[in-house]
């Protein structure tokens, strides 16, 4: 069932108890954990937090944390999953669930004792009807019963009744079944991400009159990565980010006083027209232009035609090249402050679209600053530096340190890995794009990274793959320069484990789709279910799955058909 | 020259702060050469006459080699002593393998007897007894965040109890985890 | 300040308080935190001045009974109060913190009769049961800590020695605080004259509520009888 | 810290000191001990000869009142040594003259012959012109590793100390909460198993 009165329904129900926090590896479920770890230190609530990558990790650490727990919270997990069948949990336990994964299971919805969506229903989009999915007329059979105790009806009569009954039950049923499938149809077709789960995080406490700059700035920072990663309309984290602005000046003057006093030390969160560049302040310009989709994109910089017009654009900016390959930040002043605005301005000229969208910045003291892309990068990339001493949940918990003012060094070394991992997928979406290696399937395209690439195994990871599938489709589109392919949804494979056979698909919607709604969850089981290929759904996020690699070829053959 | 073994067991103790294996060969030797100093002295104290008294100064070097070597000895087990008192005080009553497979039963003789000591005295505190040595920190609040870097199970605190397992991440109270933190077992992590 | 009459005082306040029942002491508890927030007082100032001290202390035996006893009384006062009352936070906190002050000036104690003890058993020989800096478990602590170290030498060292060398006396090696460390103080009362003794002897007052860095020799006796205090 | 403490017997640090050697002659004959002079194959040693030996053991010959052999200052504290140290202390890579340079110049002026070396006022003077280059270099982290190879041990340990007290100053600044840690005694014993493995 839904919460709508978190600080009611669930807050005050779970302040001092002990619960158990189950968070899924992403940016935005490591934001609003930490607001909600940072409610429950000032309430001495004794937690645990466990970070689940999928499916089966949730179900392994409820398993093995749920001796004595009594109130479970699910961040950006468990939601779109049926989840009572799935950890078998005992009848006192309950969970509170706040995801962005859409659609919910509609056994989660419409359980009224153990879980407690966190959200507001009326802000949903419409979710059957209970009647529609749920048949609770489980007593056909003692419906019969009733009829025989009428002793005053003749045998025959009664048969007849009876038949008729059936009859007319069973024409019902069919009825109801085939209502049923189609609002599940409707209902499950399309996976999507709702509101970012920090910044509903953040409103409860914010209702709370708990909230703080820090919060705000997780909130910031959740949101962002949902527009980087384009998990929602560009349309929405605009009207978010204006929600999140004003929260801001709001704090910001609610301290009151003199302001100017206040910035040597204080935190400081502003929002201001930015460029999207990729880590500018902290990289060379020619790196970021070369990295960042907007501009790798419209200039084709894969390609030495584009390395060309990158030059010439420098060159007309009047950004001399030595000055292009040094450090933002040890580049001439008077350069760096014209930087934006020059950019700017000839973006017209050179067909670079959107490079100008808005930003928040937070400042601490002189030597902190960075703004919500920045960190979302770093974090994106901590969250997938695993390696051998590095086990994934080490790097989450790294990545939430990324959030925290007093541990500049892992943020530092976090914007480093983002650089590398920025120029990973570039360098594999440029060999990928001139070996010709995308494929028009008719009626989506699809890629698959070969074991033969260059650190194709860093692929193996979902964001990884999801970046560099987003960034194959834009250019791919941009060169092919035919309506048709900006339709076209694009699915991108590489290897998952070599020693398994098994391969990670992702599954991105076409470029001119504005609302990034994916029919892939769907599609892809059913594609499996067609072909009898073994799929492991066991992501939150349903576009991305686990396919044996020797299936690969008939699931797209199949995918195909499927998509006809 | 005289008592270049005991000095390496010296040297020894300044390479590192750990306790390191027991150096039961140069122990022995240091031991053997101050037995032949001595047997060496007893043989030459007779050759000195009035007329002779240049023995005296041989006899006096090997005094002095005689009491550098005990030196070295006693302060190798000196230290030594010192340092596992030092893990009795921050790590507990129970020395980890690491530590326990280094010492010579005399050693783990001593740190009993230490033990036994340490606890008389602290029974001794009020009516009940006081653990001196849990409170290493000024307490800055009840509960801390804690990071999980090694296996612990499962730890049971005012009638809850909490699974301990490697990369985890808990707020807890303080009191149970502080030692924990210094056994190694948790990180304390400061947001 | 009479340090030793003071904490007998604050004994018999804890006893009374001790022996109430739990709703008279809920009552009377403005008058409770009263003597117990003295006694917190004299307990802090004693950790302070033994931390910074080079030598030991006279002890408070009574002092830290009284207030162990005190811990004990503020856990058994807040078991009573219900789950989720946000007084049980702030006790709690004020028990840890008591009981690390007490923990803490105990153990800095312990290090330096480690480091001193064939020092101080001597000099606790020579004074009256009364005067003496250790506690007698104090002091059996530090015999013990002596029999230990000799018990290893002797096994591991000494008996396999020549007889003439081994003979070994742990007084011969015994240390001694270095009294003429500096230290930071700062007079609880206007004291007007302090002499340093030294290559040139010389002779300071403190007032009242000024801070000074002084070798703690010069300042010793003042230290102790509670005119000054170390920080 | 202090150079000297008031009982020795158990100091580390003593100990290794008086392990230096000196150069010393022979004064009286010590019959049975020619082994220690390496040079000579004889069975005596006969005054004249001359050895190094042990600061430990010149300190107990060769007394104001002993003198059964004669030390001679070692030549780092000598005039041509001192020029040196007058014209650049910093300059000087100090721990390859002898890593306990300081504390061998408080011990040895009793002990050897020509003690109107004002050896003290020496050590005074280079101590003082090089205790800056340390604070310097406590201040910044970077430069530490470049100078620590020229250090003497007890630069070595100040250095370590004040690079100490530097980081209890941003911990504290950083935030006035006092962090639990992991006890030395395990850290080290991790460090060790990670080499081990």
């Amino acid at each position: 069932m839904f919460v709508k009165d978190l600080t009611k329904d669930f807050y005050q129900v779970v302040a001092g108890k002990q619960c158990l926090i189950l968070v899924n590896f992403d940016v935005d479920g490591i934001c609003a954990s930490k607001i909600l770890q940072s409610l429950f230190k000032n309430d001495n609530v004794v937690y645990t937090l466990v970070p689940v990558q999928g499916v089966k990790d949730m179900k392994s650490a409820y398993d093995d944390n749920a001796e004595d727990i009594e109130y479970v919270v699910l961040v950006n997990c468990g939601g779109n999953v049926d989840l009572i069948e799935i950890l078998q949990p005992e009848e006192t336990v309950t969970f509170f669930i706040l995801d962005s994964h859409r659609p919910y299971d509609l056994k989660n919805v419409y359980n009224e004792k153990q879980i407690k969506l966190l959200g507001d229903p009326t802000l949903e989009e419409a979710i059957p009807e209970y009647d529609v999915v749920f048949n609770d007329d489980s007593s056909d059979e003692e419906d019969e019963e009733e009829f025989s105790d009428n002793e005053e009806e003749s045998a025959q009569n009664r048969r007849l009744r009876q038949h008729e009954a059936r009859i007319n039950k069973k024409i019902k049923r069919r009825e109801w079944e085939e209502k049923r499938e189609e609002a599940l149809f409707h209902y499950e077709q399309l996976s999507y991400y709702a509101k970012s789960s920090a910044v509903i995080a953040y409103e409860m406490s914010w209702q709370m009159s708990r909230d703080n700059l820090d919060m705000v700035w997780w909130a910031i920072i959740g949101s962002t990565e949902q527009a980087i990663l384009n998990k929602v309309e560009s349309s929405t984290s605009v009207l978010e980010s204006g929600n999140l602005q004003s929260h801001v000046s709001r704090l910001t003057h609610a301290r009151g006083g003199n302001i100017d006093k206040q910035q040597l030390s204080a935190i400081k969160v502003t929002y201001d027209k930015d460029l999207r560049l990729a880590l500018y302040r902290h990289w060379t310009v020619e790196d970021s232009l070369k990295h960042s989709l907007p501009t790798a994109v419209a200039l084709r910089l894969w390609s030495i035609k584009g390395e060309h017009r990158m030059r010439e654009l420098l060159a007309e900016m009047g950004l001399p090249l030595c000055q292009s390959k040094q450090k933002f930040t040890s580049m001439d002043l008077t350069l760096r402050n014209e930087f934006k605005d020059m950019i700017e301005k000839l973006s017209d000229k050179y067909k670079i679209r959107s490079i100008v969208s808005g930003d928040f910045t937070m400042q601490y003291g002189y030597r902190f600053k960075y703004c919500a892309t920045d960190i979302v990068y770093a974090m994106l990339a901590i969250l997938e530096s695993t390696g051998r001493d590095r086990p994934p949940q080490l790097c989450f918990l790294e990545a939430s340190d990324c959030l925290s003012r007093m541990k500049k060094e892992i943020l530092e070394k976090g914007i480093e890995k983002a650089k590398i991992m920025l120029g990973y997928v570039f360098k594999a979406a440029q060999s990928l794009l001139e070996l010709k290696q995308v494929t028009n399937a008719g009626n989506f395209l699809y890629v698959v990274i070969s074991e033969g690439m260059l650190h194709h195994h860093l692929f193996a990871h979902p964001h990884m793959l999801l970046m560099l599938a987003q960034f194959i489709l834009r250019a791919y589109a941009e060169s092919t320069r035919s309506r048709k392919t900006a339709t076209l949804p694009l699915v991108a494979s590489a290897t998952f484990s070599e020693e398994e056979g098994t391969c990670l698909i992702v599954g991105v919607p076409p470029v001119l789709e504005e609302q990034p709604r994916s029919f892939f969850g769907k599609a892809f089981s059913q594609a499996a279910e067609n072909t009898n290929s073994f799929i492991d759904q066991d992501y939150f996020d349903v576009t991305m799955a686990r396919l044996k690699s020797e299936d690969r070829p008939k699931f797209f053959d199949a995918l195909s058909a499927l998509l006809q | 020259m005289f008592c270049r073994d005991a000095v390496k067991l010296v040297a020894e103790l300044n390479q590192t702060e750990d306790i390191k294996p027991f150096n039961e060969a140069v122990f022995r030797q240091v031991l053997e050469e101050v037995q032949s100093l001595f047997e060496e002295n007893s043989k030459d104290v007779n050759t000195i006459t009035e007329d002779n008294t240049a023995p005296k100064n041989t006899l006096l070097v090997r005094h002095y080699a005689m009491n550098r070597n005990k030196r070295c000895l006693l302060t190798y087990l000196f230290h030594r002593m010192r340092r596992l008192r030092q893990a009795r005080w921050e790590l507990g009553s129970i020395i980890p393998p690491e530590i326990s497979k280094n010492l010579i039963k005399p050693e783990a003789q001593w740190f009993h007897n230490y033990n036994k000591s340490l606890a008389t005295y602290m029974r001794t505190i009020g009516e009940d007894g006081l653990n001196i040595l849990n409170d290493i920190q000024p307490p800055k609040s009840l509960y801390i965040e804690v990071r999980c870097i090694q296996d612990y199970g499962r730890l049971e605190f005012d009638g809850q109890s909490v699974m301990l397992k490697k990369n985890t991440y808990h707020l807890l109270p303080r009191s149970e985890c502080e030692s924990l933190i210094r056994q190694g077992y948790l990180e304390h992590v400061s947001s | 300040m009479d340090v030793s009459n003071d904490s007998n005082g604050l004994d018999n306040s804890a006893f009374e308080n001790g022996g109430l029942n739990d709703a008279e002491a809920e009552f009377e508890s403005d008058e409770e935190e009263l003597t117990s927030d003295k006694a917190l007082q004299v307990l802090e100032s004693a950790w302070l001045n033994e931390k910074f001290a080079p030598e030991l202390l006279p002890h408070q035996q009574l002092l830290v009974e009284c207030m162990v006893q005190q811990i004990k009384h503020m856990e058994e006062n807040v078991q009573r109060l219900t789950k989720g009352d946000i007084r049980i936070n702030i006790h709690t906190m004020e028990i840890c913190r008591i009981r690390f002050i007490i923990s803490s000036y105990l153990r800095k104690r312990l290090d330096k009769i480690e480091e001193f003890a064939v020092h101080l058993l001597k000099e606790d020989a020579r004074r009256s049961p009364d005067e003496k800096y250790m506690t007698t478990a104090e002091a059996q602590f530090a015999r013990d800590y002596l029999t230990n170290i000799e018990k290893l030498f002797e096994t591991v060292a000494l008996q396999h020695m020549p007889q003439r060398c081994a003979n070994f006396d742990l007084d011969a090696i015994s240390m001694e605080p270095n009294l003429k460390k500096h230290v930071f103080a700062r007079a609880n009362k206007d004291i007007p004259t302090i002499l340093i003794s030294g290559v040139h002897e010389m002779e300071v007052s403190f007032a009242k509520g000024s801070q000074h860095i002084i070798q703690y020799s010069a300042i010793a006796h003042l230290v102790k009888d509670g005119s000054v205090q170390l920080i | 810290m202090s150079l000297i403490q008031p009982n020795q017997y158990f100091s580390i640090k003593d100990i290794l000191v008086t392990e230096e050697r000196v150069s010393s002659e022979v004064r009286q004959p010590m019959p049975n001990l020619g082994f220690l002079c390496s040079s000579s194959k004889k069975e005596h040693l006969d005054p004249g000869s001359k050895l190094d030996i042990p600061v430990w053991l010149a300190s107990s010959l060769s007394s104001k009142h002993k003198s059964i052999v004669s030390c001679e200052l070692p030549r780092f504290y000598k005039d041509s040594y001192k020029e040196i140290l007058h014209a650049d202390a910093c300059a000087v890579e100090l721990n390859k003259w002898n890593q306990y340079f300081y504390e061998l110049g408080l011990i040895l002026p009793p002990i050897v012959k020509d003690d109107n070396q004002q050896i003290p006022e020496l050590l005074l003077e280079v101590f003082k012109s090089r205790f800056r280059l340390i604070m310097d270099c406590e201040q910044s982290v970077f430069g530490a590793h470049s100078i620590q190879v020229q250090l003497t041990a007890l630069e070595k340990q100040l250095l370590k100390q004040g690079n100490q007290g530097k980081m209890l100053l941003i911990n504290w600044l950083n935030k006035g909460v006092k962090h639990i840690q992991t006890s030395d005694v395990v850290d080290n014993l991790r460090k060790r198993k990670r080499m081990e493995v």
